[in-house]
């Protein structure tokens, strides 16, 4: 939708210095229905034939033909941009975007594309929108041409550097100039000098990929040498960047185990039950997630951004509920007997793997992502995407309000009192019983939001708990049963660690590690990190 | 007293089983038995189920058809629950309590391997649809799904002619298909001039989730400034967080594209494709192939599922050659006895759903197009090469030394799965 | 005069036990074997292969029993030392096939050839003898069960926490032999089998044999554990699991016994493994997953920990049971294993064996209670 | 008399020791001569339990030193090691074998080899049933004799823990609150058995009960706050104005 405002305002911002051009009009027509046959061989001819015979007018049907929404008709071979809407395909003419009616997809054709024509329109999108009134297209034209090798459009850029009075604008052309100086050599020594001294400022890998390039092909010594100490000095500055990103992907990976672990290190960690269906309830959270956005995409797609903030509560809800009922069901009866629990959650985790594969099939939900979870953004020379942000946060967000539930409040209290003395608890009027199962449902709960969490990175499939249980005992137990501070550390030591090893020792050799660490670390300290010491521990 | 009665209780549960397992075998008689070893359970139910649903709706078609050599077929499934030595267990109900005809299943070559011994000793007949690591010939088995060859070598001649791609990340899940799929393109590779430091290769467990790091590796290998593309056998769960770490460092398919040999329209919907557009997958088969045969099968198939979004994949196309495969050489022999059959079969051909003919070769293994899909938003496959005529599935790879001296012909009178053509002998066999 | 004191100190349960396992080992051969197949008393090969199998499992439920049910340690890893017997076995069995690989190599295993290996690893030297696998079989799983229990007792894990690391090792050892570099045929494991000590392993005579070795070996498990429990050590393998520190502060070394214990039991779970893999056929690294080790727990549970009995009859009938229903209820077979644990932890927390047993010993206080009502004399204790 | 028999049987300097800052005992010394029965009191979280964890090697002392028989260092010893050495314990809640009979937990208990070899192959010999009998005469536990442990009385359970050890033969017994939760009638009895078992044994008790410990009449150390607050026979320490003021109360 976004996109197709953008066309209009494009359109309507040429069409008022448009000079009249009839004739020109009709050889777009001509090229533009010659699209509709042939085979995906000829295409780069004809865009390129479109390309050097049209002007911005043809970037929108470039934009479509790259989306894949150009079709044209069976019956008469009519080219048109179309968009789905509710009542079936929306047709528009391919230059003038006006509505010609709706159809069904039955009778309309793709204009099919890959990655190299991609590749091409991406270019010619660049090159008719690079003097663009809008700053915006501008820039992402600028950049895009950052990869271009097409000596011919040095000219344009030039021109256009000319233009242009945004800063930031141009600087991405000018290091876009630097690039093509370089790769294409069609410039003067001096000029290849200041576009490596241009990389240099820019520092990152896309600098370090095209002087790479052209250390190889460079014939005169002195440029040589300058982009060789450059990329040397890039290399460095990488290098330093590179221990930051690795704490950040520990972290990152931290914050998901934190997430997956932190309900059970209520259930098993204070309630002291072995919930091997801990892993269950993050998939119901999951499937939660799912089902809140099939209504949402279903019946309310503007919302589909929210989606999440709707998943969350009710995942709490019904992982919670379903705790609350195992509780009642099963897990009351065996308090004191904790390998028992191991027995009984082991069998409730089967049958609900084995409802969730009744219910929703045994594949893969989709699950998607709103946009603000999606794509990245670049600090220094670090990339860090926005779902491991987010998920980053709203595992903090979670510890911290368990830590405030359990500490500060009412119900903590009584959850606190209950587990270090359940029968004083209950002497002193509280009703222990209904503590316990509303312990484990909030545990439950958290589990299940983490659900919707991980649903934004993994799978969402009856197989997903078991993908997380194992890692949510580990650091349950390397942390410290008992102590939320504890899985707290945990989470994010293993992280950080797995994340340190991955790149010398492979992911699997990591992962082993890990494991062999957690096993010796345990024989040093038999409760793990924040053990609870003192006579009162073991007697 | 209590000595017996434990005794005897224990004497009862071996009775129950027994009994059962005695009783089903005594019905046979008036149908020929079909039996579906696909898991319902564990880890791989997620693939497989389906294709026990699809081996369902081609009995109950062909019954309506009437059937084989005039009799009704009759499926029996079995759960081999994703536990390897639970398929060899089950392999062998099937053939020797069952008593089947012939048998479709399996997917993971583990589980392959775990009952090829069964088969053997018991002269069955196992249909095999999933592409494969090849380096297997045997007289029991026939690998309907695609060997290497019709598979990753096409898909990696694809990239070099279409995308120029020089620089190869090979990236794949450690077992043992990704392992000789990644040795035999290496080879491949090397003798097509790609230098050694211009190839990455590099292994993750199953299941793998966090990609954050060999994303950026990828990343980091494909700025060299030639062009890159990862060649990817990432096994089934760990793709969806691959993809999403994929598009989330913003790396699309316009920069370093992704050919996959384990990605298909099942896997595809279970995520939002849209930042994979454009990204690419080699199968001998999509859904959005445009023949009649095939707009045919996806609407029998969504009709049986009730789901009009249910989708088609490779591994179900393979089933349908095997099974009408099957149905054929049945018809030539006129009887279900294996060994006329497995003799009958070779050389039968049978309608494929791309719009031609696919032959049983007298490896065992079938003739096949190869395509390549971009991916698009819906999930689907836009089919932007195939090759020009049909592939023949290559048991022994030509890129591995040891395996290139070996070829298989189970016709008589070579019969042999894997024929050392320097020593002229059959395997092990060693004559002299 | 020794086996008068054996019979003795067994009691006649166990020995019936023994004596029935050997009969099975002797019997079940002959049916399989020397009646037709028409017989009503044939027993089909088949189900041979199908019960051999399950009194494997009934030998790894047994060892578990006897850390677990006996001195309170639940290891989550005991597939672990099962697997890697197997592993010994396979290995054996994988040098066996010589040069009738498909390649023919005469060293190298198939796996390896594929994968360009040049040469046999060091690990793998020796397997090539059946004394020397043999050896592994029990060396390897105790080896490893020496060194984990060594730290793990010494340093006083315990409870959740030793069961948690048991399961972070099998863990551990499953990702490593996935790894197709370690050299034990990644995830498809050893297959591929020829023969055994020059015998095919594919013809019933065998199957047969290898059916009667595991009964065998199982009654000889059961009458060492029996042995081991009736001793003054099984009665401080009881006590240490009731009171730790009391032992401890008696003076025990409790450490040493735990190791001792969990050696021994890994080492039958090893011979356990070994002749499961020539009855499967393959040995690949999924018996490392740790859901299969907590599936042993399950066994020995619904059978009765604490028992020897047990856990053998658990591992027949949790196997009996999911046999049948994975064929006659695909769909619904997990339902019902799930169904299985939460009840018999609900309602029968000393498992079958236990309940039954317990019935009886109520049934005979009752009637000791009657007898000393009537004579005057003490109450016997109960078992 | 040897140089060693000279030695006090158990001499504590300087000990202390704390928990996460909290300290348990705080430059604790204490000395208990052979053959000797000192009583132990204080109140709660004086340490008492603490004291014995360090004597039988549960605890490590932060510092000071702790000897036994004059030149044998406990510190350096665990569990095991010290209860070999002769220092047998009995703990505050009673801790017997409950799934044993009364007589196994006695034979378990039994002064032999602890290694694990004689415990595979051990064979009952009448001197060793003899033995145990008189131990089971001694706690006056003969009628339960082939009872489980978890079928006896509370009363029951802390005889045949103070049975056991007597069974273990330690050179010095460590009891922690042996009459807690017993009537009146048992109480007394075992301020009987104990004082039978001083004869051979040195004792250490630990106890809040003041009336048996009068019936004791022994020796009697205060703890408070970790360290010896007055030391003396009973009286002497029940008119100390610190113990007074910390524990008794006015």
């Amino acid at each position: 939708m976004k996109r197709f405002i953008r066309h209009v305002a494009l359109l309507l911002a040429f069409a008022l210095c448009a000079v009249p051009a009839a004739q020109a009009d009709e050889e777009l027509t001509h090229l533009i229905s010659a699209l509709a046959n042939g085979k995906l061989k000829e295409m780069p001819a004809k865009i390129s034939a479109l390309e050097k015979a049209g002007n911005s007018k043809i970037v929108p049907l470039f934009e479509a033909l790259s989306a894949g929404t150009l079709f044209y008709r069976k019956a008469d071979k009519a080219v048109f941009i179309t968009r789905s809407s509710a009542d079936g395909i929306t047709l528009m003419a391919p230059l003038t975007l006006q509505e010609q009616g709706v159809t069904t997809k039955k009778s309309l054709k793709k204009i099919k594309v890959n990655n190299k024509l991609r590749r091409q329109l991406k270019t010619a999108i660049a090159n008719l929108t690079l003097l663009s009134p809008d700053v915006s297209l501008r820039l992402s034209a600028a950049k895009e041409l950052f990869k271009s090798s097409d000596p011919a459009v040095l000219p344009l850029l030039e021109e256009a550097l000319h233009q242009e009075s945004d800063a930031s604008v141009r600087q991405a052309m000018q290091e876009s100039y630097a690039a093509m100086t370089l790769r294409t050599q069609h410039a003067s020594q001096q000029h290849r000098l200041d576009a490596i001294e241009t990389l240099k400022a820019m520092g990152n890998q896309q600098a370090l990929s095209v002087l790479t390039g052209f250390v190889a092909s460079a014939s005169e010594p002195e440029e040589r040498d300058a982009a060789t100490s450059v990329i040397a000095s890039i290399n460095k500055r990488l290098a330093r960047w590179s221990v930051a990103q690795n704490v950040w992907y520990g972290l990152s990976l931290g914050s998901v185990l934190l997430l997956a672990a932190i309900g059970l290190a209520i259930t098993f960690g204070v309630m002291g039950v072995i919930n091997m269906a801990h892993g269950e309830m993050v998939m119901i959270g999951a499937y939660t997630t799912f089902m809140v956005q099939e209504v949402i995409r279903n019946s309310f797609p503007g919302l589909f951004d929210y989606s999440l903030a709707f998943a969350l509560p009710l995942a709490f809800l019904a992982s919670g509920a379903v705790g609350f009922a195992m509780e009642r069901g099963i897990i009351r009866f065996l308090y004191g007997r904790p390998l028992e629990t191991l027995l009984a959650t082991w069998g409730v985790s089967l049958m609900l793997q084995q409802a969730v594969r009744t219910v929703f099939g045994p594949t893969n939900k989709e699950v998607g992502n709103p946009d603000w979870m999606s794509g990245a953004f670049e600090l220094g020379a670090m990339t860090l995407t926005a779902n491991r942000i987010w998920i980053l946060a709203f595992a903090f967000v979670v510890f911290a309000v368990l830590l405030v539930v359990l500490r500060r409040t009412q119900f903590g209290l009584e959850v606190r009192a209950v587990t270090q003395n359940r029968r004083m608890a209950a002497s002193m009027g509280i009703r222990t019983p209904w503590i316990d199962a509303l312990t484990f449902a909030l545990g439950s709960g958290i589990a299940g939001m983490a659900g919707v969490a991980l649903s934004q990175i993994s799978n969402v499939s009856p197989n997903l708990g078991q993908l997380y249980i194992i890692d949510s005992f580990m650091v349950v137990v390397f942390g410290g049963v008992g102590n939320l501070w504890g899985t707290f550390v945990g989470a994010m030591t293993l992280g950080v660690a797995n994340k340190f090893l991955e790149p010398y020792a492979g992911a699997v050799l990591a992962k082993i590690l890990t494991l062999v660490f957690i096993i010796l670390f345990i024989q040093k300290k038999p409760r793990g990190l924040f053990a609870l010491k003192g006579r009162a521990v073991d007697l | 007293m209590v000595h017996l009665t434990k005794k005897a209780s224990m004497a009862a549960s071996v009775g129950l089983i027994a009994t059962t397992v005695l009783t089903s075998a005594v019905q046979a008689a008036e149908t020929i038995k079909v039996g579906i070893l696909h898991s319902l359970s564990g880890t791989m139910a997620i693939s497989e189920t389906t294709l026990k649903d699809v081996m369902l709706m081609l009995i109950e078609e062909q019954n309506k058809k009437g059937g084989v050599l005039g009799k009704q077929l009759e499926p029996v499934v079995v759960d081999p629950a994703s536990d390897w030595p639970l398929f060899a267990e089950k392999a062998r109900e099937l053939l020797a309590v069952h008593k089947v005809s012939a048998v479709f299943g399996n997917w993971t070559s583990v589980s392959r391997k775990s009952v090829l011994p069964v088969f053997e000793e018991l002269n069955g007949m196992l249909f095999y649809p999933v592409q494969y690591e090849g380096e297997e010939s045997q007289r029991n088995v026939f690998y309907t799904g695609a060997a290497p060859n019709q598979q990753a070598i096409p898909a990696v001649d694809y990239l070099i002619e279409n995308e120029e791609v020089e620089r190869w990340v090979l990236a794949g899940t450690d077992y043992v298909y990704p392992r000789t799929t990644n040795k035999i393109l290496e080879a491949y590779l090397k003798s097509k001039g790609v230098a050694d430091e211009d190839m990455m290769i590099n292994y993750t467990p199953f299941g793998h989730s966090d990609w954050q790091t060999i994303v950026a590796d990828i990343k980091t290998f494909g700025s060299s400034g030639k062009k890159t593309a990862v060649v990817s056998t990432i096994n089934g769960d760990a793709n969806v967080p691959f993809y999403k770490e994929l598009g989330n460092q913003g790396i699309s398919a316009q920069d370093i594209p992704v050919v996959a040999f384990s990605v298909g329209e099942e896997e595809l919907a279970g995520l939002d494709a849209s930042p994979l557009v454009g990204h690419l997958a080699a199968w001998n088969y999509f859904q959005s192939v445009e023949t009649e045969a095939n707009e045919e099968f996806i609407e029998a198939w969504q009709e049986f599922t009730g789901d009009d979004n249910r989708v088609t994949n490779d591994p179900m196309e393979a089933h349908y050659i095997g099974f009408n495969m099957w149905v054929k050489a049945v018809e030539k022999a006129g009887t279900t006895d294996v060994d006329s059959v497995i003799d009958s079969i070779v050389g039968v051909s049978v309608p494929n759903l791309s719009g031609g003919y696919s032959a049983m070769m007298p490896n065992h293994h079938i003739t096949k197009p190869v395509l390549i899909g971009e991916i698009q938003e819906d999930g689907q496959f836009d089919i932007v090469d195939e090759t020009d005529g049909l592939v023949a599935g290559d048991a022994w790879s030509d890129y591995l030394p040891e395996s290139a001296k070996l070829i298989a012909d189970w016709r008589a009178p070579m019969a042999c799965g894997n024929f050392n053509v320097e020593t002229k002998s059959c395997g092990g066999v060693v004559s002299n | 005069m020794i086996s008068k004191s054996l019979f003795t100190k067994l009691g006649p349960q166990s020995i019936w036990i023994v004596a029935l396992l050997f009969l099975i080992a002797a019997v079940v051969p002959l049916l399989n074997l020397a009646l037709p197949e028409s017989h009503p008393l044939h027993v089909p090969s088949y189900l041979v292969g199908l019960f051999g199998k399950y009194l494997c499992y009934a030998m790894l439920a047994l060892a578990l029993d006897l850390v677990w049910g006996y001195c309170g340690i639940l290891s989550l890893g005991h597939g672990a030392f099962f697997a890697l017997g197997g592993y010994a076995m396979g290995m054996y069995l994988m040098r066996q096939i010589g040069t009738r690989g498909v390649y023919a190599h005469p060293t190298l295993p198939d796996f390896m050839v594929f994968l360009n290996w040049e040469e046999l690893p060091w690990f793998w030297l020796g397997f090539d003898q059946f004394w020397f696998a043999a050896l592994m079989v029990v060396a390897v799983p105790g080896l490893l069960a020496f060194v984990f229990g060594w730290f793990a007792f010494r340093s006083r894990v315990t409870g959740v926490y030793l069961s948690i690391i048991t399961q972070a090792m099998t863990y551990a050892l499953l990702l490593a032999f996935f790894r197709n570099d370690m050299g034990f045929g990644g995830n498809n494991g050893l297959t591929d089998f020829k023969d055994m000590l020059g015998v095919s392993l594919q013809s019933d005579g065998t199957r047969a044999a290898l059916f009667s070795a595991t009964a065998v070996a199982l009654g000889l498990s059961f009458l060492l554990c029996s042995l081991i429990v009736n001793s003054k050590f099984g009665k401080l393998l009881v006590a240490i699991r009731d009171a730790e520190s009391r032992a401890r502060f008696l003076g025990y070394r409790v450490e040493h016994f735990k190791l001792f214990a969990f050696v021994v039991s890994a080492m039958i779970a090893g011979v356990a493994g070994a002749l499961y893999v020539p009855q499967v056929g393959i040995i690949n690294p999924g018996e490392f997953a740790p859901a299969n080790s907590i599936e042993v727990v399950i066994w020995t549970a619904v059978g009765g920990r604490g028992t020897l009995f047990g856990p053998i009859f658990g591992a027949l009938l949790v196997n009996g049971g999911k046999s049948y229903f994975t064929a006659a209820y695909p769909e619904y077979w997990l339902f019902a294993l799930g169904g299985l644990f939460v009840l018999v932890t609900l309602f029968l927390p000393k498992g079958i064996v236990g309940v039954l047993s317990q019935l009886r010993s109520a049934a005979q206080k009752q009637l000791g209670q009657r007898a000393s009502a009537e004579t005057g004399a003490k109450p016997e204790a109960a078992e | 008399m040897s140089p060693k028999e000279k030695q006090p049987l158990l001499y504590l300097n300087g000990v202390s020791v704390s928990f996460d800052g909290f300290k348990a005992i705080n430059n604790l010394s204490l000395v208990v001569e052979r053959g000797e029965m000192r009583a132990i009191i204080g109140p709660n979280g004086a340490g008492k339990t603490t004291m014995m964890d360090i004597i039988t090697g549960k605890t490590r002392p932060d510092e000071g030193e702790v000897f036994f028989e004059g030149d044998t260092d406990l510190t350096k010893y665990d569990e095991a090691d010290i209860a070999c050495l002769g220092i047998g314990r009995k703990f505050q809640k009673p801790t017997v074998f409950e799934n044993h009979s009364v007589y196994d937990n006695l034979a378990l208990a039994f002064d032999e080899d602890r290694g694990i070899l004689a415990n595979l192959f051990h064979n009952e010999t009448r001197s060793r049933r003899g033995r145990i009998n008189e131990i089971l005469d001694t706690v006056r536990l003969s009628h339960r004799k082939d009872f489980l442990a978890s079928e006896l009385s509370h009363g029951q359970k802390q005889w045949l823990e103070i049975g056991m050890l007597l069974a273990q033969d330690p050179k010095l017994l460590l009891v922690d609150e042996p009459v807690a939760g017993m009537t009146d009638a048992e109480t007394v009895e075992t301020a009987n058995l104990l004082r039978e078992i001083s004869k051979n044994h040195s004792v250490i008790v630990v106890e809040h009960d003041m009336g048996f410990i009068r019936d004791l009449d022994v020796k009697v150390t205060c703890l408070a706050e970790g360290s010896v607050l007055s030391e003396g026979s009973l009286d002497h320490v029940a008119s100390d104005e610190k113990v007074i003021e910390s524990y008794l109360g006015r």
